[in-house]
């Protein structure tokens, strides 16, 4: 029988839980993006001291759990006299920042790899009518290459902001008050698992939300995708 | 330092090498029971009845939507006091044991199944639609078309698609741990925490876990090549 | 007899931990063991993790919780308590000469760290999250790593593992602020609601090993003062 | 329209949602005839041939193959819907099909695209469908291909394979949609040449085509679709010397 | 070979791995030239065009636009590569291309298609840039399609739009990859009219083309490509009434 004075009880726990979520997804997202355009040109480029770093960076990043890379960056770091008297530690040493950073970090490698695939499938010839038209590399990737590829990516794009959501969970394991830190601290004192559901539920009315609008802004910006 | 990492009893060495077994034994498990459903899931999306469309559709979406570790919680915890509660009817009040390790792979069988329905139903759609009527015009049975033609040529689609996830599902393994199983992250955190040494360890571990995913990358590409042969690389 | 499963948490030293080997040790093991042989059961002692720990217990994993578990009201709306078989206390603890004065006030905007889903973590929610940044972990050691990385200016923690940490050499430079904590807070092993059997059992063991000495040989193992 | 035709058509009637593509097409084909459609695009010749074999069900309208007539009856919508599925399996099984586009089944190699369906359809011995696989790659000039995939295959090839996987299934008649027209004007001769093959060993054939010259050549009678109506019909000769309708003069003579 | 020819190619070789594609191609374009380049296919066309604007960076050879040379320099391997990515861009912007495939940008509309490189690499004002854009539009007969997306044309609109794009950078010259292959007879039509507009305005042109009408009436110099060298070249009354070399001949006779 699930009890629902747990919900007026603890209701401000799981708001206040929201809006960080909410908070560290929307920055991490905007910040991950922005790295990730850079990141996915040099990763594309045929040059080897473009992609190698590049595609190094992204190997870890995907290749590692996010948990281990939290714990890291904020146990692990936290060891070395070196970075916790450096002007960095007023950063690294506060846990959303942490969350934030490692966030960041991790989305940026994904994004990168989605976008990797959208300016591959970038129909070549639309490329060449660029550099017939004299147009030098740094206009075409912002005018054409970009634009397109993140047209092209951008589907995959928004499951992995949904991915980020979810995983942006991890950051309780870092002190962080997330929704999901709230939920495990106030399930630790009521043992009732009904808790999880509501927090289950308030997850999952989050990335329907977002799937939404992402749908939204896919019909904008591709519109030009005539179907016959 | 190092000596936390030796193998034997006075180090985590063999601990950790444990625990990436369990760790790979989780998500080979969880993959295959992944697959299946999500290959029926999949199929229940292509379908004509709606209600089984509707059904499928759900399942997707609200698994998607929901943390994983929430899943994990859910289906262990859940299932334990369901089962429980259907016993006591049969007035059975014995325990019943819900196998963490059973428990783990349906909640990561779960969530790979919703993921990857997703993939073969694409994967599905993108077998030309053309070879489908070739068969049809031959005078085979929607059964025949379906596991002769259709199911072959579909893996050639979705084998990128599912490497992905199962890099996802390799790492997702880690969050079992919050059920009593050690494998490999609960072991790193163990070690961490014994030897006082994090860094050592979550480096050792993300070290373990990037190995595997090389080793996954090798395994994807060997099984790509298999589904794309006779393909020429530019058709 | 039937065979009796008690879990344990594996991270609460001295009470419950791993050692190199994977085995369990610690106080609260080896009451279980001194238990066990008192009342001639065949037990197994496992491992669970303690978000999970109540949960399991319901769900028949095993018979009785010994984790060093405190008897709150809250849990006793989902489980039963036998006797309890050791007393708590919380204590501050901080770096020496910190000049921290313990009182809402004092530790105004102060970091403070707890161990979640612990006594002390729901005293400093309860108590300071309004005032003070209060962190609450996974474990225990994290608690005091961040203490020694400088990401916290106390903890609040369970007297004896306290007690515990600071007769390490390497942690010198630490020790409690302020006075002992009593929030009444009695130890007991956590049974099904209506194993009363079991409870009587236990209770009746335990009486024996008080009595019988071997209580007082284990806790001389941990603590120079008696902890019952 | 003698009931023992190989294939004949009445009255046969086909509509996608409001657009009437076929409006009554009646036509009959005696064992051994070439019928030629031709028509300008959009006219519903596909639609025509996929209707014989059902891949598109009609609308209204009766089909027989050698005399056995399609068993179709009304859904709850009024449209009609195949009565017994194993009748449909049997009939197409008589029927082959050869596409514009080949659609080879691109995992498996040529020999197994061959006796895929006379193995699992008409459940001939593998060693048997082997050898008769064979000989037909070698009537259609490219036996040495046999364990290559189809996309190591040019067009020309391709649809030559596609001809030999047609011919597998013994079939009483076989129909061709635009067989030619993917292809370069070199393989597009390949691929005539092998269909006059067929044609003079007395093959039921119903091809779709933009091939004037192999219409007039090869068929037995000519019928030219506008609009999803027959406009004008007959053999080669009446057809393309003496036109009566004035829509096929104007198709003949925008020439191609 | 005048260094006041608007294009001038001089003695230019292309291999691509081991295959060498063009081996020593010269040819020179007045202002105001049509020069239409035959050949089968794989003779190299689409390769010596593409080289023109550096699309394919050439083996050896001089290549001037305007009596600007371009400056090439042997890399490490002994491959020519460019010296200056500046004056390739002002090079490339002064040659329009308009490729067989059109290589419209999918994601902006048929106006923005135009503007974009007037605006962003002529640097134009924006509102000039529109006006002139909507111009051509009129002039290439689609100005009610500006704010469509090129897939919402067909095949000879885009054509055109790629046109009208080429034409928005005031080009010296442009270069034309077979511009009506990819349409059907109707569309063919439509663009060859407008390019015979181009022609007569006295623009510079280099047609790649399989439209034999075309080059024989619109250009003033025709050149056959064989195997990567000229085999015939002309103005084409002399080209087509009498043809010196065989292959050319041949190639006259096989008629598409
Ligand atoms: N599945 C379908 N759904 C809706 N309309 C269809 C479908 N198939 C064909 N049509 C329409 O039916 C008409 C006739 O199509 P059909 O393919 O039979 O023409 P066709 O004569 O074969 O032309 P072509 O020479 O171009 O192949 C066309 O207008 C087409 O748009
Ligand atoms: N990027 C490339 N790499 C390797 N070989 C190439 C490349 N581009 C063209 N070739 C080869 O160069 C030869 C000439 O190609 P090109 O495209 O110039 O022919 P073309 O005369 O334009 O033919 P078509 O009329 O079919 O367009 C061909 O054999 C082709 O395979
Ligand atoms: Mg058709
Ligand atoms: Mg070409």
């Amino acid at each position: 029988m699930p009890d629902f004075s747990l919900i007026t009880q603890y209701g401000d726990r799981f708001w206040d839980g929201t809006l960080i979520t909410l908070k560290l997804v929307f920055l991490s997202s905007i910040i991950g993006l922005m790295i990730a355009l850079p990141l996915a040109l040099a990763r594309s480029s045929k040059k080897r001291r473009y992609w190698i770093p590049a595609y190094s960076y992204i190997y870890f990043f995907r290749g590692t759990p996010l948990l281990i890379q939290l714990f890291i960056l904020y146990y692990g770091l936290g060891q070395f006299p070196m970075i916790t008297e450096s002007f960095l530690w007023p950063v690294l040493g506060d846990a959303e920042w942490c969350g934030l950073i490692g966030l960041t970090l991790n989305t940026a490698a994904y994004t990168a790899e989605i976008l990797r695939g959208g300016i591959r499938a970038i129909p070549r010839g639309e490329i060449e009518a660029a550099k017939a038209f004299g147009m030098s590399w740094g206009l075409m990737q912002r005018r054409i290459v970009l634009p397109r590829a993140l047209r092209i990516a951008w589907p995959a794009y928004g499951n992995e902001v949904i991915l980020l959501l979810k995983g942006s969970a991890l950051v309780s394991t870092i002190t962080v008050w997330d929704l999901m830190g709230e939920t495990r601290s106030v399930f630790s004192r009521t043992y009732a698992l009904e808790i999880f559901l509501y927090a289950a539920i308030i997850y999952f009315l989050l990335t329907f939300v977002l799937t939404r609008v992402f749908n939204l802004i896919e019909k904008r910006i591709n519109r030009y995708l005539v179907c016959y | 330092m190092f000596e936390y990492l030796s193998y034997g009893d006075t180090g985590f060495g063999d601990e950790l090498l444990a625990g990436t077994l369990l760790t790979l034994e989780l998500a080979l498990v969880s993959l295959a029971v992944g697959i299946f459903l999500g290959l029926i899931t999949a199929a229940a999306k292509l379908s004509q009845n709606r209600f089984y469309r509707t059904l499928a559709h759900l399942y997707t979406e609200v698994v998607r939507g929901i943390p994983e570790m929430l899943v994990v919680l859910v289906v262990f915890f859940g299932a334990s006091v369901l089962i429980q509660i259907v016993a006591t009817w049969f007035d059975y009040n014995e325990y019943i044991e819900v196998n963490a390790f059973v428990a783990g792979v349906f909640a990561l069988g779960l969530v790979f199944g919703a993921f990857s329905s997703e993939v073969f139903r694409g994967a599905f759609l993108a077998v030309p639609k053309g070879q489908l009527e070739a068969a049809v015009a031959c005078g085979m049975s929607n059964w025949q078309v379906f596991h002769r033609i259709r199911l072959p040529q579909m893996w050639r689609f979705a084998i990128p698609g599912l490497g992905n996830l199962w890099m996802v599902l390799l790492k997702d393994t880690s969050l079992i741990s919050i059920i009593a199983l050690d494998e490999l992250l609960r072991w790193s955190k163990v070690a961490a925490e014994t030897s006082k040494q994090p860094f050592t360890f979550y480096i050792a571990a993300a070290a373990i876990y990037l190995f595997l995913t090389i080793l996954s990358d090798l395994v994807r590409n060997y099984f790509e090549a298999k589904a794309n042969r006779g393909i020429a690389p530019h058709a | 007899a039937d065979k009796i499963r008690i879990a344990t948490e594996g991270a609460y030293p001295p009470f419950n931990m791993k050692n190199t080997k994977g085995e369990l040790i610690g106080f609260d093991v080896e009451i279980a063991k001194a238990l066990c042989e008192q009342m001639k059961a065949d037990c197994e002692i496992v491992a669970q993790d303690w978000d999970g720990i109540i949960p399991g217990l319901l769900a028949k994993k095993y018979d009785a919780i010994i984790a060093s578990m405190s008897i709150t009201a809250e849990r006793q709306k989902k489980v039963s308590f036998t006797d309890p078989y050791y007393s708590n206390y919380l204590r501050f603890i901080a770096k020496k000469n910190s000049g921290l004065t313990i009182s809402k006030s004092g530790l105004k905007g102060k970091k403070l760290g707890a161990q979640r889903a612990t006594i002390s973590a729901q005293h400093l929610e309860d108590n300071f999250r309004k005032t003070a940044n209060v962190k609450v972990y996974d474990t225990q050691e994290a608690v005091f790593l961040d203490l020694k990385a400088g990401r916290l200016d106390s903890v609040l923690v369970d007297a004896y593992p306290g007690y515990d940490w600071l007769t390490q050499p390497d942690n010198s430079a630490y020790d409690h602020v302020g006075d002992t904590i009593d929030i009444n807070d009695k130890i007991g092993i956590a049974i099904r609601k209506g194993d009363s059997a079991l409870a009587d059992k236990f209770n009746k063991a335990l009486k024996e090993i008080l009595a019988s000495g071997a209580y007082k040989r284990i806790n001389g193992n941990y603590f120079p003062f008696s902890i019952y | 329209m003698t009931p023992s035709a190989a294939i004949s058509i009445n009255n046969l009637h086909k509509t996608f949602a409001d657009n009437e593509v076929l409006k009554g097409v009646s036509l009959s084909a005696n064992q051994g005839d070439v019928v030629s459609i031709l028509g300008s695009s959009g006219s519903g010749k596909s639609t025509l041939l996929r209707c014989i074999n059902l891949l598109e069900v009609p609308t209204s309208g009766q089909i027989s193959v050698n005399g056995e007539e399609l068993n179709l009856k009304k859904d709850r919508h009024g449209d009609l819907e195949p009565v017994d599925p194993k009748q449909i399996s049997r009939i197409r099984s008589r029927l082959s099909m050869v596409f514009q586009s080949f659609n080879l089944w691109s995992h498996m190699t040529i020999l197994e695209n061959i006796i895929e369906a006379p193995v699992h359809v008409l459940k001939k011995p593998k060693a048997q469908a082997i050898e008769d696989a064979m000989e037909l790659l070698n009537k259609v000039g490219i036996a040495e291909k046999a364990d290559a995939y189809p996309g190591e295959l040019s067009g020309g090839q391709q649809q030559r394979v596609a001809i030999a996987r047609a011919l597998a299934m013994e079939p009483d008649a076989m129909l061709f949609d635009e067989p030619t027209s993917a292809l370069d004007p070199e393989l597009v001769n390949e691929v005539l040449q092998v269909m006059r093959q067929l044609a003079e060993e007395g093959r039921t054939m119903i091809v779709v085509t933009h091939e004037m010259g192999f219409a007039r050549e090869v068929s037995d009678y000519v019928i030219f679709l506008h609009e999803g109506r027959i406009e004008e019909q007959g053999p080669p000769d009446q057809v393309f010397e003496r036109p009566e309708s004035e829509r096929f003069k104007q198709f003949l003579s925008s020439g191609l």
